[in-house]
């Protein structure tokens, strides 16, 4: 009677599943099966990354315009996912053209089912994940005040165009990847494609109303949230053990992986505590927003080169990382007053730059820390300055076409009234009572907590 | 009857509120300000950027008595919210031309509690 | 000495763990090794999708009955687990009696080890989080006014009776399973019993106070925190990496697993992007809720036929219940008058109900797009009806139950001051000062942000 | 042509990588390819459990020190990880001395690459992501009045030598593993050391302003967001199906995988039931900070066991921490009077050891409830005071060190005006206005929702 | 010109606000106070301590009106906000030396929208 | 003495602030306050759902002030607050009886630094 139960109860799940189900019976397809299995949880751990960066994004930025910007997160992973299904892919993946781009496979057609060891929908899926993520470093530096279709059009862009065409490049078979370029799992591909989008994007933007002064004086506008930052923070480092593990493309590759997990848990570690200590020494107290760059620095800095260098060569990775950070912020913020509200150019444009060149030093096998010789510096160096031409090229193009045909800004009323009301109307917290205008005098309100009274004694 | 504001420190409101309980004081209202006077604010940095903060958290204290309790009232107050440091606070006090207890339609000195 | 040592370590690893570690040996048990952990990792991202849902819930609602709402959360994950351990499992996968229910098995017990093709306690794990997420779905639509120990006994009735009997018909080898019934992971199984059992529960408990005015006007009750709902709406997402392609029940069924992954992507995305697009069409803006919900609308959607659509169906089923939500948001808002806080009839029963049926459209092999005739539409219309009838019926019974012997709702007072106060005796944010009667005059208090000065140019 | 396109493209694949892609080529390959990548994931999940950790820590305690707790959270997992890197995995899996402490592998160096079954450094990094918890947990307790440099220290001490010399004996072929002492995942190894830990360090410092009037009477300190406090829980839960099944060490074991992941989701579930019940009859109404207390209990108590009971054990176990959690917070807080935020002493120190012990009673092999003798009971009881007085004694040694040397306590003033302020020079919430002060006045302040007014009928 | 001050319930706000509405009045300052008066508070519990709220959430609105509708404005506030229960609240009257619309510079009675 | 009480536009805070520091007014009272006047609200939309919004966020200042300074105080801030749009504000002028400061028992004109 069990038997006989067992037999009906699988018959009928395969019949509710109206396929056969599929069963690995050699070797090979073992080896697949744990290559596909690795490869979409990593995807889906990047595909996570995304509410981090929304948290981090709202978290850093005023309560006004959180509807706003989780809008823009919302709409960048949906379109970035549908525009790599029907064009990304193929640019990216598709039959090289001189190197520069692929010209075939649009809608993930035409390519044989192994042809990336996996199924190709499933690497379409890893892929797919990590498009979106770079049109959303964008995201958080342009964030507070560009119109939101604007924004969807330059998001559509970079996940159209700007960043397959890098990926091509790099991983798809182009002529930086016949250079032995090395960029494990994106510091440059991702995210300095996205960090100088954002640098493009927050220049011709312009600063927000009440970040500088007449007089040039730099005024802070305080994030709404740190908690929220936080946690974004924290979720985002959790799904790069996805991004950079993940990007071995095997699960049977065990070496390699734990070898990336270990190098990225021990650059974010080290980029954590070397900007907490930096800021500490720099501006008298440990800081938070920038220690939570510091984490994200030592993240992007890694990434390209997790598998090439030792644990200590990333956490040397990791500490110059979080120092380089806060240099970055305050360099784009004190000297060329760019604002960018969650310090993505410095997190993602320069660590990204950064990590990759740093290969040329720290890899084991042809870095100059261990003897290798300039020739890896050499090429590390150009693949970052190509892709800086190309994404500040591409990104100048787009942005100035958008401005142009929509407009890119929104007016100084609906700025100062929040874009939440002005975009979507309504608010992001029905019902707290907040100090909206703290941009605008934020030297003179106290935030919550600041109570200076001389206290009797307890 | 007279209405006094007081504004004083956060964390004097329990002290002064106790200190009016013993007293039969048991009507008043309570509001969340911010203000400055001599006291000076405070430095924070935030990402490297300074930030001067020279409004202050306090409480105001609004209670309307009859005419004859203020002198005791006000001394109670400021008993009960001083420490001798700058940022104490200050007491000011108005007249109350009439007052009303919703409840009841009691008007006047009837309606306070 | 390192031999040694190292025989050493190993064996007191054993003994710590105080049974013999397993190893596979055969090619059998590796293929058996991959089914279990790609299954389990599913059910873990499955579990972490009551977080998402306590998210929404809490992010949709005001924060006077946010306490309320978490304990909700917290205890239907506690009973749906224990429950389908003592009894649910039985009656969705013991010995089947008429192709309407099972009838043995309780206690997880008297199943053969690899029954269900991994160990039998690897399979209840699975389902058991499956089951608490039926339950979790009612709870959205009756929160603000359900009593506490009401919900506590509807959570249990849906957890021990209204699901695994629908489950046993569809997933259990019942009467609609023999007739080739397709849902995947839930569709119908899952959202349309949690959608419906909302339904049912949200007419009989009545409007939340000030939602609908004497002479029919609808209030908007704004939720107290749009980024706690995104966020929730992201880990659901996440979560349903687990949700849909766990469902292969075999990490060995490689190309299944892509083609689930891919497609429920797709359709998460053209979700997204069609409820933004229409309620900016409607109501002159994007909104973020509905396009949050629409997003969920995606997943619900292609949950049914995540296996048996192209990538190009996801897209349509997707962009299809992005719209349809909207409308069935309103519809019940403004015709039928049902509260549903946060749209979970609309969400789950519309949206799952449409999914399971478009499949009689979208499916590659018998869908009405491909010229594969009629029947497989009516089997899936059967059993979306079937399911319909059992759940109204099984649910209003149990409300109705609740009721005479408990009451059902809260006392109007109760209502007004929050149930956290009235419930749990506490607050969900200890230190915020907040407008907690906004539903009682929300057209009058601003939002924050509100702000309608006309601004100085700066 | 696409051949070709396939060849140039893979190959391009491997130069990018810059070292040929490792794969599986024999059946043992695979099985460790299998282990590798179980234990990975389980790693990410219980990395991910410092996100939850955070927000449990700041939701429970005041907006004015979120800032410093979060600086707090980010430092323990930096300075864990990479002190577990250079010091602790050589102290706790180095060549054994006498059965008390490892003495070589510093920089995980000169161990076998599969000593461990899998890669070195992929154990390492399960291994240090555990180290880096047992410090976290004392994070909470001594939350709201702790130096910032001051726990920094002690994060050190307790990642560098308190845990790695218990994670000796007992997972490191130490003395107590030798005489069959079982701790699958922790309770005593990883929790009671954080909460012993804990507790001297709460001792030491005394308790907040406010929390004890002059006459002894206990003041309420609520949490100021009761939503991030249970995300935090549901986090951990989540992340705990990284810890407990992962320290199968094996992902070919498959029927300890599954038990596992079943024990520890019923425990965990009877465990929110019981306190619920338990919180409903003591206090009149159900608590929910105790009630995702109770989870939390549930889920520490069966982190030893979980391989050893039975689901209806796991079932008992839970039930069982979930009263006991009551009774010690209530005993800390009222009768020893050690001010615990979090009740971080409570969940971990006492329910750690709890489970610990239950083994004694319910496991199916040799415990007293199966008629198993005393003799394991014995054991385990050992275990638990052993760790006891070495975790008391070595953590007094360090707080009173560090309290002379740079001071333990930040000022009255300062803790008065939140630590964020003092210690970071901002705050968490930019633009709320919160009562900062509800410590000190918290019998006169209402909460949010506290209205008592008398409504009309509505 | 006199100012009325009154402490409300909060989920009487919106009646008040329409019979002023009704009456004329459109005018008007609202901030979020708490108050003790007869009303008793509440106990509410957390991690098994209990915690007495005795200041209760309430509305503070003024208006400042020509002398001549004081009387009627008086009555059509305690009438709305009127539940017969402790805790309806109190209403205060002020005089007031002047007043100023600050767009246009306009002083006194005809300042007053 | 003279309490003035201006209710402004939030966003005209650090203006007006800035110009009684200038004058030399260094002490005054904040409140986040929500009102209504001849200023239209807004509209929004929630799910679908209208809500208009007609009370609007407001900042309102309040200063004690010798009498001899009034008129030009209350210069200084109808100045600082105008946009010339509907929606500035209002200032009103109360009677003073006394002050006090904390911190020392001054009271009257003394009091007021
Ligand atoms: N002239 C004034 N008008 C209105 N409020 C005042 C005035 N002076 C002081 N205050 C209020 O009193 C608070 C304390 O005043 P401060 O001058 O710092 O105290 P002290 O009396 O110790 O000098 C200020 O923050 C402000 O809110
Ligand atoms: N003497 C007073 N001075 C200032 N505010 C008062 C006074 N008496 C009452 N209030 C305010 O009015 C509110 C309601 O008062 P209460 O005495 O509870 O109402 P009732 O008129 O029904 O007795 C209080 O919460 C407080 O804010
Ligand atoms: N009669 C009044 N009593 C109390 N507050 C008032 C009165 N009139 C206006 N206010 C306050 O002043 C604010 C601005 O008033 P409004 O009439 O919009 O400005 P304007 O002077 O440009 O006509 C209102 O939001 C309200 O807070």
């Amino acid at each position: 009677m069990k038997k006989l139960f067992l037999s009906l109860s699988l018959l009928v799940l395969l019949l509710a599943f109206a396929v056969p189900a599929f069963a690995a019976e050699t070797f090979e397809e073992v080896t697949i099966a744990i290559d596909t299995i690795w490869i979409m949880i990593a995807g889906f751990l990047v595909f996570f990354m995304h509410a981090g960066f929304s948290l981090v994004e709202i978290g850093f930025t005023r309560s006004k315009n959180s509807v706003n910007i989780l809008m823009k997160n919302m709409l960048t992973i949906a379109i970035g996912v549908i525009t790599f299904y029907l064009i990304g892919f193929a640019l990216m993946f598709g039959t090289d053209a001189a190197g520069l781009v692929g010209t075939s496979g649009f809608l993930v057609k035409g390519f044989g089912e192994l042809d990336f060891g996996i199924p190709t929908l499933g690497f379409w899926f890893f892929q797919a994940v990590f498009a979106a993520t770079a049109a959303t470093i964008v995201s958080g530096a342009v964030a507070e005040r560009i119109k939101f279709a604007a924004y969807l059009i330059l998001a559509f862009v970079i996940t159209s165009i700007t960043y397959p065409i890098v990926g091509h490049w790099i991983w798809g078979g182009g002529w930086l990847a016949q250079r032995g370029f090395i960029d494990l799992a994106g510091s440059t591909v991702v995210h300095s494609v996205g960090g100088w989008s954002a640098l493009v994007a927050a220049y011709l933007l312009g600063s927000r109303v009440g970040k500088y002064d007449k007089d040039g004086k730099v005024n802070a506008i305080p994030g709404h949230s740190i908690p929220l930052g936080a946690l974004g923070v924290l979720i985002l480092w959790f799904g790069w053990f996805g991004f950079n593990p993940g990007s071995t493309l095997s699960g049977n590759a065990y070496y390699d992986i734990t070898l990336i997990s270990s190098t990225t848990i021990l650059a974010a570690a080290s980029g954590t505590i070397s900007s907490m200590a930096y800021s500490w020494v720099k501006y008298g107290k440990p800081d938070i927003t920038l220690t939570l760059n510091g984490a994200l620095a030592g993240l992007v800095a890694i990434t390209a080169g997790a598998l090439v260098v030792s644990p200590l060569g990333a956490i040397a990775i990791g500490a110059i990382a979080g120092v380089v950070l806060i240099m970055a912020v305050a360099f784009f913020d004190n000297v060329v007053k760019i604002d960018d509200p969650v310090g993505a150019i410095s997190v993602h444009g320069v660590c990204g730059a950064l990590g990759t060149i740093l290969i040329g030093f720290f890899a084991v096998d042809g870095g100059l820390v261990y003897g290798g010789g300039l020739s890896l510096l050499v090429t590390q160096a150009t693949g970052v300055g190509a892709v800086f031409i190309w994404t500040i090229a591409i990104t100048s193009a787009a942005v100035t076409i958008i401005d142009v045909l929509i407009g890119l800004r929104v007016t100084t009323k609906e700025e100062i009234e929040g874009l939440d009301i002005g975009e979507h109307g309504m608010s992001a917290y029905g019902e707290f009572l907040l100090n909206n205008d703290s941009a605008i005098f934020n030297d003179n309100l106290p935030y919550p907590g600041m109570v200076s009274t001389q206290l009797r004694e307890v | 009857m007279k209405k006094i504001e007081a504004v004083i420190r956060p964390n004097m409101l329990e002290d002064v509120k106790n200190a009016l309980d013993k007293f039969g004081i048991s009507g008043l209202t309570i509001t969340q300000v911010i203000g400055c006077g001599l006291q000076k604010g405070h430095t924070g940095v935030y990402r490297g950027q300074e930030m001067s903060i020279n409004l202050l958290p306090k409480i105001k204290l609004e209670i309307v008595i009859k005419k004859e309790l203020l002198e005791d009232v006000l001394e109670v107050i400021s008993e009960a919210a001083k420490t001798g440091q700058v940022g104490d606070g200050k007491i000011f006090v108005f007249d109350v031309v009439d007052a009303i207890r919703i409840r009841t339609n009691e008007r006047g000195r009837n309606s306070l509690s």
